[in-house]
């Protein structure tokens, strides 16, 4: 009697919940050996990483806020994978929102806040509609990688925004220093209590919550989730791809500069360079994690947030900051490899 | 004054005279402090003399200080800086993007002392520190007027910021001082930190004929760029001679331990204010690294004497005439420019070649 | 004249590392799998480098362990992607972010630590009377001479022989080459790892020849400047060269119009290349709209022979 | 007598999951015979013989080959004790050109250069010749046509000395006369020794070409036979496994009516530049099936997709239903009453990770019955799927079960039920019953017959050419993007529209009238 080993990918979907604590329990036992080398005890590293992150309320309303950008990239980026578009040009599309948003604070410094602030919601999304837009066109008509473009942009607008700080908006009362005008209160969102969290976090989870009903309930996420499924057969469904490509992109890039506006306008208060410690990319995984999943999203940038999180307050026991970036990609190996390994079956053989 | 902003009032009425505060006392003994970095402490540069400072701090006064390093000038900064807030005493910032985060969470936590580098806004229990490493470039440029021999100095500056203008500006006046004709061509690297793009504005430079090259980086990509061509050069933040002594120069350098040590004593005596303090050279927070080995006793000795003179007071830096680079007259003979100014300069002076966005 | 022999040189200056990359991503995209963990790769291969050689000074020892390490992380890179089939996008930024990690905490010791430079020149004096020649060729050091060899023999194994056939099939048509007694897996594995080895050199290249300092982030973005070369020189190493050394060139471009004195903002000259890229992208796409794209069929997808097609 | 048979598999189990492939199989086939295996759709041959060419690896079972146990446990062992299998999805890599396919997987030498192509080319070509094959050598895949690439996969299993050659369906794909030759070709590997398995279902060929026969059904082997003791009655009762005529002619005749589609002088260039359709002219009227025969790739898909609106015209007219037809849209399409059963239902028809709703609602989600103010009628729009899959009698476990995990059979009476549904006045069929076995198809068949009589009109390509002969009222070739001829049910002979089909003749001044 002998046994084989093999993988039945018949089963879709998400592993099983003891496979992902199983996967991250993995990862931080690998990390846990270099925290050691370090000469310091990992549990109590671990715990307090945990209690850093989740064990009081300000930690939690700092992960909300953390996990706004997050959400709001997270989805965007969703929304592209969903049919098929890997968009990782979410970091531009956040800066560029993040300049649309100043650029109403700058030409229109005196706009009531029911203005102002729908104003530069609009703008936001606008800005980084267009700037997924810029994606999309090379995509759709010229077959150029949408990779490689969204790629490149990142760093156009980053440029674009670093332009706009150091040069024409930069703050005449600022001493020549980097950085618009500091935000009034009519421009800026509203916050809880004395906490960061402000009410972007209210537009985040709106954002999700329309997506998720009009992806199960709408005609055009009925299209999306055709395209998403079988692109072939959804065109002689009588859908034009390429025009949904590019508004799937505008979306995309809408929603991540609506997180670039709700950074700015609700935790800045003003355009800066280094706005977004790469939301853009991290984003990239939340939606890989969320499996196209709405709840999955709002869980899986909670979580990520948690993470980035709770690895700056192990700092302060002694540890190097990487420690953090590499258990972000130890945990991240263990998902990919548990999610895979969850579909190995021990099979008799003979 | 000017800066007093908006902020700062506010800032001022919500803390109510909270450092004062009896419950602190025990504190004070023994002050908890934390330094937050923009960097690793091992970038060779600014950060790195902050941890410097940090560790001369606690030689001197035996207390331990924690440090978050890498820490992004986003929203995370001011969490982390909060997260200190709630266990330490005195936090020092140390990059100019703090410095709106700083003030937030200097305002809900009215009995810790928050010191910020490089910034203009300040509260009752929030003060700022700086310094005048102008006064380093000045003696830079002497130096690099001296060797070159084309007349033709080069400064890769990181972001058209007052902060590098005025040192660009101190260092050409430097240069002019010593060799009427030297010329200073800046380009912008447009980053704090990408060691292969400084060397390529470095090489730029080097290949459009200047032959003393300074930066206003913290990575040695511009003196090992030097180097390969025979070329002098010097850094910024710290001193590089290491990286290249056959084409070191010199440059600006900052010691900020003495600062922290007297901060660290002023809390625990209680004599702590929200001062805007700006150092010189006369008190020891700027200086210029030792010029390097291949630089000929003569010019040492003329920057030896410049710096002498700096520190008795008998020579002010940016005094008229001064002609802007479109020759228009900014200082009358014989004014100084006031420190405000100085840090608010958006314009170069005659002799440098450069662009500066408005 | 001077001017093309300045241009030149900055482009093989700042084009090598990026061509070691490009080329090692070629071969790993070319098997059929995406590589998004170039600037990962590269960090640890830096770090290495600059620890091995500060600890033996020995060139040829710290090429051996930049080899053994990237080959190591390629190794897992293979094992994710090939044999658990997981998604390619995500293992490339997982590797990203564990090799930035690692290498930030690997490299502390080491962190601004100068390093002598250790590759030797081919000084080649007979080329010196060559006009721009001797100029641009006369004095690289062997490492840039590698890479090109390896841009040479690479073309020549995927274009002259039976493993670069292999390749070419695998990554178009999997099953096809399984059926044709060609090992997919094996072959995947392989170019995983020497690709990655590749990359892994580029780093080292950037720390032994270009900035002999470590300090973390150093590579700052170069990999994923690396990622873009790959598509854009669509999967060809002798197109690598061209792309890697005018991206190079570009680099320095933007800095020499500054010192023009002209009044473009430094900011949108740095532009400059990612348009250009973007731009000559949309040219060749419509240039070639109507044949294959010279992308590897297969990219992306990873392999189970049992699959219904 | 020879004991010792070339090929000797013995209780072969294959189980993809819960599905059991083959079951207990026990398949001999001799040195130098052309075997047949018989079967229906989905009754596991292709799986008996991936297992043989070790494409898959048998969960259970042994496999001897010259009397020796073989572990073959991949296609490369397969090669080394001589198995070489074309499969029915050719495995060609489009991008290299034939005799690169062909040498690919080769280790003799390391080096490729030029002059090593050049004496493998003369090397490639010789083979080919001396079995009556003809390919060009040089040209990348993706240029060829479908029997060129079928010609390349057969060289290529001569060139690496396969003595065992499968061929899985080889002649799905071709014309007759293509046909006859491959069969010329494979009694010509006979005589040199070789032994030929041939998977079929189509039972003519079977007898015309085979030596000895086996059938399998629902995974089973259930029979085998020297093709002399056997015939095409038993073997067709033995398939499906009960009595049926192979050749029955469907007649219901009812009046053509007016004038519904009339395409006059179309012009379409396809992917690559190719001129696909050139100067096409035909005409379907109401209530009639107009079939289209032809070889595959003589632009059969390109008509299709031009008249459902997937693909725009580079010339000439197409008036439907007395309105010209300016645009390429699939909505417009839709709109007028022009159904598609494309070539390939789960490539192009159906989208298989989503459930029956989604599929059915394809066409008619934009109707304000399905969706109102762009919100989809959830509820209203489950009972009208259920009753659908009631009419159509179309199993499934759950509605919202993924389609992929139907059968066949199954997901094609989806897409009808889908497009019926639509109440078209033409529906455009492509190879509608291609995969599906007897049954399934006789279902298939009706259906169209159905439309027709309900006074609407069929467009059906297929190049089944006996479907062609039995459902269509008039038959029109295509060659070459044009037709070249055509024939009336009553008149309708094979061998004239083979000829017609492999443009050896061309009727004078076919015009669509
Ligand atoms: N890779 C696979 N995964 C899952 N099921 C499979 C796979 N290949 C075949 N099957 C199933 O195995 C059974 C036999 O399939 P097989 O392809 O061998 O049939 P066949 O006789 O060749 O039919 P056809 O005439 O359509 O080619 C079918 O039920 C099919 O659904
Ligand atoms: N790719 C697949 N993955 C998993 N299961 C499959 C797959 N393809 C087919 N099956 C399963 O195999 C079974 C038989 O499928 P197949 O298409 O071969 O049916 P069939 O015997 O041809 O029936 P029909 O006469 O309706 O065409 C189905 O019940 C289906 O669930
Ligand atoms: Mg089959
Ligand atoms: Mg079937």
């Amino acid at each position: 009697m002998n046994f084989r080993l093999e993988m039945d990918f018949s089963k879709q979907g998400g592993s099983p919940w003891w496979i992902t604590i199983l996967s991250i329990a993995a990862a931080l036992a690998v990390c846990g050996i270099f925290i050691a080398a370090n000469g310091i005890n990992p549990i109590p590293v671990y715990k307090k990483m945990i209690t850093g992150a989740f064990g009081t309320s300000f930690g939690i309303t700092e992960i909300m806020v953390k996990s706004i950008p997050l959400l709001l990239c997270g989805l965007g980026v969703s929304i592209a994978y969903r049919i098929s578009i890997w968009n990782i040009g979410a970091e531009g599309q956040f800066a560029a929102g993040a300049i649309g948003a100043t650029a109403v604070t700058v030409y229109f410094p005196d706009l009531p806040v029911y203005f102002s602030i729908p104003f530069m919601i609009l703008f936001s999304m606008i800005a980084g509609g267009f700037w997924g837009l810029l994606t999309a066109i090379p995509r759709t008509y010229f077959q150029v990688n949408e990779l490689i473009t969204s790629l490149m942009l990142n760093y156009v607008a980053l440029l674009a925004l670093d332009y706009v700080v150091f040069g024409p908006w930069r703050d005449p009362k600022g001493f020549n220093f980097p950085g618009t005008p500091m935000f009034t209160d009519a421009q800026s969102l509203p916050v809880l209590g004395d906490t960061r969290l402000h009410f972007g976090f209210i537009l985040a989870l709106a954002a999700v919550i329309i997506y998720a009903l009009m992806i199960r309930y709408s005609r055009w996420g009925y299209e999306l989730r055709l395209i998403g499924a079988n692109p072939e057969a959804a065109r002689n469904a009588g859908i034009r791809i390429s025009r949904h490509i590019l508004i799937v992109m505008v979306i995309s890039g809408g929603l991540a500069g609506l997180a670039g506006m709700s950074e700015v306008s609700g935790v800045t208060h003003r355009l800066m360079y280094g706005i977004s410690p790469g939301y853009g990319y991290t984003a990239i995984i939340v939606a890989w994690l969320a499996k196209l999943n709405p709840v999955g999203l709002i869980v899986a940038s909670v979580l990520f947030g948690g993470l980035i999180v709770g690895g700056y307050s192990v700092q302060t026991i002694g540890l190097p900051s990487s420690i953090s970036n590499m258990l972000q990609g130890a945990i991240l190996f263990a998902l990919l490899a548990g999610s895979m390994l969850s579909k190995l079956r021990l099979r008799r053989a003979g | 004054k000017e800066k007093e902003e908006t902020d700062t009032t506010t800032a001022n009425t919500a803390t109510n005279g909270a450092p004062k505060d009896d419950s602190a006392d025990t504190a004070k003994k023994t002050p908890r402090v934390a330094f937050v970095y923009i960097g690793p402490p091992g970038d060779g540069g600014w950060t790195y003399q902050h941890d410097q400072g940090r560790k001369f701090m606690e030689e001197q006064t035996g207390v331990k200080a924690d440090t978050v390093e890498n820490v992004p000038e986003s929203a995370d900064a001011e969490r982390v800086i909060t997260e200190l807030a709630q266990n330490h005493d005195i936090i020092f910032t140390t990059s100019f993007g703090y410095m709106d985060y700083t003030l937030n969470v200097a305002k809900k936590f009215p009995k810790v002392f928050f010191e910020h580098s490089a910034g203009y806004k300040t509260a009752e229990n929030m003060g700022t520190y700086f310094g005048k490493n102008f006064e380093g470039s000045y003696l830079a440029g002497i130096a690099a007027g001296k060797m070159t021999k084309k007349n033709l100095l080069g400064y890769v500056g990181a972001f058209p910021i007052p902060e590098v203008i005025y040192n660009i500006n101190a260092f050409a006046l430097g240069a002019q001082s010593v060799n009427p004709d030297a010329k200073v061509s800046v380009v912008w690297s447009n980053t704090w930190y990408d060691p292969t793009t400084e060397k390529q504005a470095a090489i730029s430079l080097l290949d459009k004929g200047a032959d003393v090259l300074l930066a206003y980086q913290d990575s040695p990509a511009t003196v090992q760029a030097a180097a390969e061509r025979g070329a002098f050069a010097g850094g910024n933040d710290s001193d590089m001679t290491k990286y290249a002594p056959d084409a070191y120069l010199t440059n600006p350098t900052w010691n900020w331990g003495p600062y922290y040590t007297k901060i660290v004593k002023s809390v625990q005596d209680g004599t702590w204010t929200n001062e805007q303090y700006l150092g010189s050279m006369a008190d020891g927070m700027v200086d210029i690294a030792p010029l390097g080995p291949k630089v000929p006793d003569d010019v040492k000795k003329l920057v030896a004497d410049a710096k002498a003179k700096i520190l008795d007071g008998s020579l002010k830096l940016f005094t008229g005439p001064i002609l802007d680079s479109g020759g228009a007259e900014k200082l009358k003979p014989g004014e100084t420019m006031s420190i405000d100014d100085i840090l608010k300069m958006d314009w170069f002076v005659k002799g440098v070649d450069g662009t500066i966005p408005k | 004249m001077d001017v093309i022999i300045q241009l030149l040189n900055a482009a093989i200056a700042s084009g090598t590392p990026l061509l070691f990359a490009t080329l090692g991503g070629i071969l790993i995209e070319r098997s059929g799998v995406i590589q998004l963990g170039a600037e990962g790769l590269m960090l640890m291969g830096a770090v290495v480098a600059c620890l091995t050689f500060l600890h033996t000074g020995s060139l040829t020892l710290t090429l051996l362990a930049v080899s053994a390490v990237s080959a190591v992380l390629g190794l897992l890179h293979a094992s994710l992607s090939v044999s658990l089939r997981a998604n390619q996008i995500v293992t490339g930024l997982s590797l990203t972010l564990l090799g930035s990690g690692l290498s930030a905490y690997l490299g502390k010791p080491v962190s601004g630590i100068p390093v002598p430079h250790p590759v030797p020149k081919m000084n080649l004096t007979w080329l010196d009377s060559i006009p721009v020649i001797g100029d641009v060729f006369g004095h690289l050091d062997i490492l840039t001479w590698f890479s090109f060899l390896l841009v040479a023999a690479m073309h020549v194994f995927i274009h002259r022989t039976s493993w670069g056939l292999h390749l070419r099939a695998i990554g178009d048509n999997p099953p096809t080459a399984d059926v044709m007694g060609i090992r997919v897996f094996a072959f995947r594995y392989g170019c995983i790892i020497v690709g990655s080895i590749l990359i892994g050199f580029a780093g080292a290249d950037l720390l032994l020849v270009y900035t002999p300092t470590w300090n973390e982030g150093m590579t700052a973005g170069r990999g994923w400047i690396a990622v873009a070369l790959i598509i854009f020189a669509r999967w060809n190493p002798i197109r690598a060269l061209v792309c890697a050394y005018f991206f190079g060139m570009l680099d320095t471009v933007g800095f020499r119009i500054q010192l023009i004195g002209s009044e473009i903002p430094s900011y949108f000259l740095k532009m400059i290349p990612y348009i250009v890229t973007i731009l000559v992208l949309m040219v060749l796409g419509w240039r070639n709209r109507n044949k294959p794209s010279g992308a590897p069929e297969a990219l992306g997808a990873p392999y189970i022979r049992e699959q219904r097609f | 007598m020879n004991d010792i048979y070339s090929i000797d598999m013995r209780q072969i189990v294959k189980k993809f999951g819960t599905v059991i492939a083959n079951d207990s199989v026990d398949f001999r086939a001799k040195q130098g015979e052309i075997h047949a295996l018989l079967g229906e759709n989905g009754a596991g041959k292709s799986t008996v013989m991936c297992i043989l060419s070790g494409v898959y690896r048998p969960t259970s079972g042994d496999i001897y080959i010259h009397g020796e146990k073989a572990g073959i446990r991949s296609p490369k062992d397969a090669m080394k004790l001589g198995v070489g299998m074309v499969f029915q999805n050719f495995r060609l890599v489009q991008t290299l050109t034939a005799a690169e396919n062909i040498v690919l997987g080769e280790k003799s030498t390391f080096w490729r250069g030029p002059k090593w192509m050049r004496r493998k080319q003369e090397e490639i070509e010789a083979i080919a010749d001396r079995f009556g094959l003809s390919i060009p050598v040089n040209r990348p895949i993706w240029q060829l046509s479908v029997g060129e690439q079928q010609r390349v996969e057969i060289v290529k299993t001569l060139y690496r000395g396969a003595n065992l050659i499968i061929l899985d369906e080889p002649t799905s794909v071709l014309t007759p006369g293509e046909a006859d030759q491959l069969f010329i070709t494979l009694k010509r590997m006979k005589t040199e020794g070789k032994t030929v398995i041939m998977t079929t279902h189509k039972l003519k060929e079977v007898m015309a070409a085979s030596d000895r026969i086996s059938v399998m059904r629902k995974g089973k082997m259930i029979f085998t036979s020297p093709a002399g003791q056997t015939n095409e009655r038993e073997l067709a009762r033995l398939m499906v496994g009960k009595e049926m005529n192979p050749e029955e002619r469907i007649t219901v005749s009812s009046p053509r009516g007016m004038r519904l589609l009339t395409v006059e002088r179309l012009e379409v260039y396809a992917d690559h530049g190719r001129k696909a359709i050139n100067q096409l002219s035909m005409n379907v009227h109401e209530g009639e099936i107009v079939g289209i025969a032809g070889v595959a790739g003589n632009g059969q898909k390109e008509l299709a997709e031009v008249l459902t609106g997937l693909r725009a015209k580079d010339g000439g007219k197409i008036t439907f239903d007395g309105k010209e037809m300016k645009k390429a849209s699939v909505r417009a399409a839709i709109e007028a009453g022009i159904a598609h059963v494309p070539e390939n239902r789960m490539r192009s028809g159906l989208a298989g990770s989503l459930g029956a709703i989604d599929n059915l609602l394809f066409k008619s989600y934009r109707n304000s019955e399905r969706s109102r103010f762009g919100i989809l009628r959830s509820r209203s729009n489950k009972e009208w799927s259920q009753s659908l899959i009631d009419q159509f009698n179309v199993k499934t476990v759950d509605l919202d079960a993924p389609v992929s995990q139907m059968s066949g059979g199954n997901q094609q009476k989806l897409l009808f039920a889908r497009e019926i549904d639509q109440k078209p006045r033409l529906m455009v069929a492509v190879h509608p019953t291609q995969g599906l076995d007897v049954g399934a198809a006789e279902g298939v068949h009706r259906l169209l017959i159905e439309l027709r009589e309900a006074g609407n009109s069929v467009l059906l390509i297929s190049e089944d050419l006996d479907e062609v002969l039995q459902l269509s009222d008039r038959i029109l070739v295509i060659y070459n993007g044009s037709i070249v001829g055509e024939v009336s049910r009553d008149k309708a002979d094979r061998e004239q529209i083979g000829l017609y089909m492999t443009g050896m003749q061309e009727e004078e001044g076919v015009e669509a009238v």
